[in-house]
């Protein structure tokens, strides 16, 4: 099995290609197994210890990973040690039919990013808008917090009106 | 073993717990109330009765006095804590208790009602020659006299809206050339703001440090300070990390102002556990600024310091017990830390981060306490101050602590919502956080500095490649069952999706 | 900040995970070592480093001294912590340690063999007119002679073999015509256990209290004690709860067993942490038993208690650092009490009862440490010591600390496998326990007394009601999904329906 | 929905006629319901805090109760406080097709109460065994213990020998 593996933390990104071996019945839930990560061959000895919590051991240094699926497919949200990494995985299979930059096609759904009330509404459906740019007030536990444009774009339709309350993940408004 | 036999606790959260673990210790039942939003809180599992006082909104329960009695009444409770916030400092709901032959657990009412008025408390310590933050605390119409005043306090001084708050109204004027336009903008602020132009002057004290101490009274006649707590590292006036002993008080220090501590409580009639907050400038000069008539939020690092149980203290003062301390008992040992920990996200501006918490591993061992309001399956809401637990650290010396708070901060693991706890471990690691040299703008500058997280490229690299490797690991298994039951929170999603984008569109 | 870089610690479950925590806080890197059984142990996820080292059996992983330092090279270690049990006492270990130059985190191996034979220790402290318990040492031949020195002591007196443990060839006589019976059965079972008939008189000491003495020494000549634990009760001669101090020790007599415990400490040339055994009698003399050459399991009540962590001390004094404490900065503080929490079952003879850990919710908040070595989703296994975690707690006075201990043993929940837990309640409601009143063989006393559960009617009847309650509303909701990831131990049912059975049975 | 439910705790055993209301959509997970117990009216507001734990608030007193089914088909094992409870639940439709006694009817498997050695058996098959005779001595963390008939009756079938490996659970011998 070969992985084209994306991971972004912070400001910082990095790719690589990962083989595994293919999954035997005996060893899909805990083993030792080879792998290479660009070309370089490792050896991992990895079980789950909870349901999304992993314990690798590489060379002899140990380490905790609590595993995650986000929303898509292929996506996931790792945690080692503080940090939090945001981890794309494609198989060879998938990654030609996919393409490289899927999150630039076709309009994008920005969504509430925690339940809450809309305070203000800073943009028109049409507008272009710059990254970056205020599109939305959003107001939780009396804070309030404006929600940014991810790229530039048009405004295709804002899905809420002012003072309506959201939950969490309801679509807000749909960047062209 | 005390007077009371069942107590209600008109509050929620972590503090709500803290209380009725105080009370099984002393043998008495607890009755808890409780919004819509907290059915499945724990302090509501935790009593041994729980009563329903309203919808989510605190205006329509808990800070309902009518509803709390009611229930304070159907349960047969005797006394009444309060914990923070809500009622705690509410005169009229103190007095309404006594009406019900309630105890309330606080201070008389005469107390909560002098220092609930800042400046009634602000002329009652001149009048009795205790140190105040030198000022007018009086309306001034004209800018000659304005500057007149401003002249014999010295700049920098600050002008504040004497029907102020929320930061509005208030002006930092750093010499005479920028009075004029200051002290219009002040007034038409004021003006808009509180429908008053009325403003004062108040002496700037540059870089100070929020010293407050604890005082306890009982009911005959024994009045003591428990020492301090440093409270300078704060995030918009907000305090987030306390400790005790303060790195900027020595013994001579803490002795001048312990008692000037216990005579403000002695002049405002103090008895039952109280806070007097102090600034103290570069020169150790300190004022009053206000006090806080009930349990603080930080109180465990005193109690981790002295050895005492300032819940337990409280409570059986207000049945009527002699304080168990005298003055000369109060020896502080080792070095005390809390972190609040918030369900806030650091990256993201502190914005509150509701939501459901599906994975919760919460540090312990030695010196490592964990005072939490929450539990794994909880839905922090939203309605609510979004603490979810006080890590408190204790150890021989300051520089034991901070190393033990790394090592729990390392420790506590919250999965499904963001919290402060990486934020934490970056302050930490402050070099002038580490020496003991911050004032309570400290951390407001760290943070507009952006200072880049400490590089520790070796680990970090490998973290990412075990990242990468889990990824897989984890997908490889199948459609990944095991992890389904730790739902992906939307605004991760989000998140990741938008800063993703915006990485895209970089050069 | 210390000399190592890196620790091998040479253990597992929550001593392993207990010292690593220490490491942490000093900033050394950790190594685990782990069987077949501990892949998934907390102390394995803790570390920085782990290696395998062999099959589940001890004798075939954490008691293979070749392959553990096999891992202590391939890591890089520069020291090994062996915790308890296992290698710690075994000065075979401590000297190949040494000759593969890695810092063994003990007393010095020549201390470790003093103290390693009863005998030759027995012999040393009577040389240096130190207190044991009266008694011969040899071998007595004769029934006469046997007879003579009993007289000499006084009735009653132990027989026991030379070569003995484990109770074998152990007989208490009460007077003098029992003796002869005794004298032959013991001879005639010492010869089957042990091929070894010799047999030795001690007076028997009737109803000791077992105290010990924390001593701790450095490379610069300073030895002190950290003052004493209660260790008495006890069941089957294990200890299930400490505390520190002991109600039975006052200021003259602890400063008189302190100092004989460090004149032991320097007879054996000792450093770093030890622990002097006695035995205390009614009449407040006490007696060495014998010394442990490492860390206890309850070393965390002396830590509350002194404010002293024990560990970093250790490894500090390992590293060459002086002492942290002289004799006069050692000040007891309040009460501390620990409770043994182990995987067995109170009701089925304290039969263990290893398995999934399906849930759990550990105690928190004030006065209150968690020592533990496992986790939601950890099965306990087989093979080794069914300690779960040790609980501790501290309060201001023995009372207190006993409240506060009931409150947390309230707020401990363990799913799937059976605890003591309620074992240690029924314990803390024994009048003579709560007024100190008791000695080692209290608690035998009391479990074959099969003192009847306190009865709290109401509540306890309520209970019942609830549960019937609960459990038709769970099979109201449906197939019971939600409660399917709580699997029913095996053991439960089985009991269950057997009891069941027998219940049926009765007229 | 009538349900005849039989709690045991220690050497205690007592038995109830409850009635709950039948499940309408909207109550099932969380709710105020009335119910009658041995006759008696009462009000339960209840709710699942986390799986398999509720917390019930009967009278303004609030109780917290953990719920696992064990083996058996409506057999529970409740804990409330520090008390542990067996309770058999059987609605009314079931209660005459499984009569009362079914524990009776029918050969006992005795399973091993954990995984550990078999170090003896005591009986042979067909032997007639008394209500806490010892049948067998299993071995597990270096401790032994017996294992005692839980009524009388004879030994159809011994399952395992001397020596042998046993996990949790596994049948050990047959009583009928």
């Amino acid at each position: 099995m070969k992985f084209h593996v994306k991971t972004q933390s912070g400001s910082e990104t990095f790719e690589h290609v990962l083989e595994l071996p293919p999954v035997s019945q005996s060893s899909s839930s805990a083993a030792t197994l080879e792998y290479r990560m660009d070309e370089k061959p490792g050896k991992v000895d990895w079980t789950e210890v909870s349901p999304g919590i992993y314990s690798l051991i590489v060379s002899g240094r140990s380490f905790e990973a609590r595993v995650a699926k986000t929303g898509r497919n292929g996506s996931f949200e790792v945690k080692v040690g503080f940090r939090t990494f945001h981890v794309e995985l494609r198989d060879s299979k998938t990654r030609h039919q996919r393409g490289d930059s899927a999150a630039h096609h076709g309009p994008q759904e920005i969504g509430a990013p925690m339940p809450g009330r809309i305070v203000k509404v800073l943009v028109q459906e049409n507008a272009a808008v710059q990254a970056g740019q205020g599109l939305l007030v959003i107001e939780a536990m009396k804070m309030q917090n404006e929600i940014r444009a991810p790229r530039a774009g048009r405004v295709e339709k804002v899905h809420v009106r002012e003072g309506e309350g959201v939950e969490s993940g309801a679509p807000l408004l749909s960047l062209a | 073993m005390t007077a009371f036999k069942k107590l209600l606790v008109a509050n929620r959260g972590e503090i709500a717990v803290r209380v009725m673990r105080a009370c099984r210790e002393l043998g008495i039942s607890t009755v808890a109330v409780y919004s819509d939003a907290d059915r499945k809180a724990l302090h509501v599992r935790y009593a041994d009765e729980a009563f329903h006082i309203g919808p989510a909104p605190a205006v329509e329960s808990y800070l309902r006095i009518d509803r709390v009695l009611d229930a304070a009444k159907r349960s047969g409770a005797e006394a009444v804590h309060p914990g923070y916030g809500f009622l705690s400092e509410n005169a009229e709901f103190a007095r309404a208790c006594a009406a019900e032959g309630l105890t309330f657990i606080g201070p008389p009412v005469p107390a909560m009602e002098l220092m609930g008025s800042k400046t009634a408390a602000r002329r009652a310590l001149i009048d009795a020659g205790l140190p105040v933050v030198p000022g007018t605390g009086r309306n001034l119409e004209s800018l000659e006299e304005v500057k007149r005043i401003a002249a014999q306090f010295g700049y920098p001084v600050m002008l504040k809206a004497a029907s102020g708050g929320g930061g509005k109204g208030l002006r930092l004027v750093r010499d005479e050339t920028e009075m004029e336009s200051a002290f219009r903008t002040a007034r038409s602020e004021a003006q808009n703001a509180f429908n008053d132009s009325s403003v004062y002057i108040e002496k700037y004290i540059e870089r100070p440090r929020h010293i407050e101490f604890q005082i306890f009274g009982d009911h005959h006649g024994n009045l003591i300070h428990l020492c301090e707590r440093e409270c300078s590292l704060q995030r918009r006036h907000q305090k987030v990390l306390e400790e005790s002993p303060s790195p900027a008080i020595d013994d001579s220090l803490r002795e001048r102002m312990g008692k000037v501590a216990v005579e403000i409580g002695r002049l405002a009639g103090y008895t039952n556990a109280g806070t007097v907050e102090f600034l103290v400038d570069t020169e150790r000069n300190f004022y009053f600024l206000e006090m806080n008539t009930r349990l603080q939020v930080e109180h465990p690092v005193t109690e981790e310091v002295l050895g005492i149980d300032l819940v337990k203290e409280q409570i059986r003062i207000a049945a009527g017990e002699p304080l168990g301390y005298g003055q000369n008992e109060i020896r502080q040992r080792g070095h005390a830390i809390e972190c609040r920990v918030y369900a806030e996200d650091p990256e993201n501006n502190f914005f509150p981060s509701p939501g459901l918490l599906c994975g919760l591993r919460v540090p312990a061992g030695p010196g490592v306490r964990d005072d939490s309001g929450v539990f794994e399956g909880w839905t922090v809401p939203l309605e609510y101050d979004p603490l979810l637990s006080k890590l408190v650290v204790w150890d021989r010396n300051r520089q034991a602590a901070l190393a033990r708070m790394r090592r729990a901060l390392q420790e506590y693991l919250v999965a499904g919502i963001k919290t402060n706890i990486t934020f934490f471990l970056r302050v930490l690691e402050h070099p002038d956080f580490a020496a003991g040299n911050f004032d309570t703008g400290f951390l407001d500058r760290m943070l507009a500095d952006k200072i880049p997280e400490a590089e520790k490229p070796d680990q970090d690299q490998e973290q990412e490649r075990i990242a990468a490797l889990a990824a897989a690991l984890a997908s490889r298994q199948g459609p990944m069952e095991s992890a389904s039951n730790v739902p992906a929170p939307a605004k991760s999603a989000w998140k990741s999706a938008g800063l993703q984008s915006l990485l895209n569109q970089r050069p």
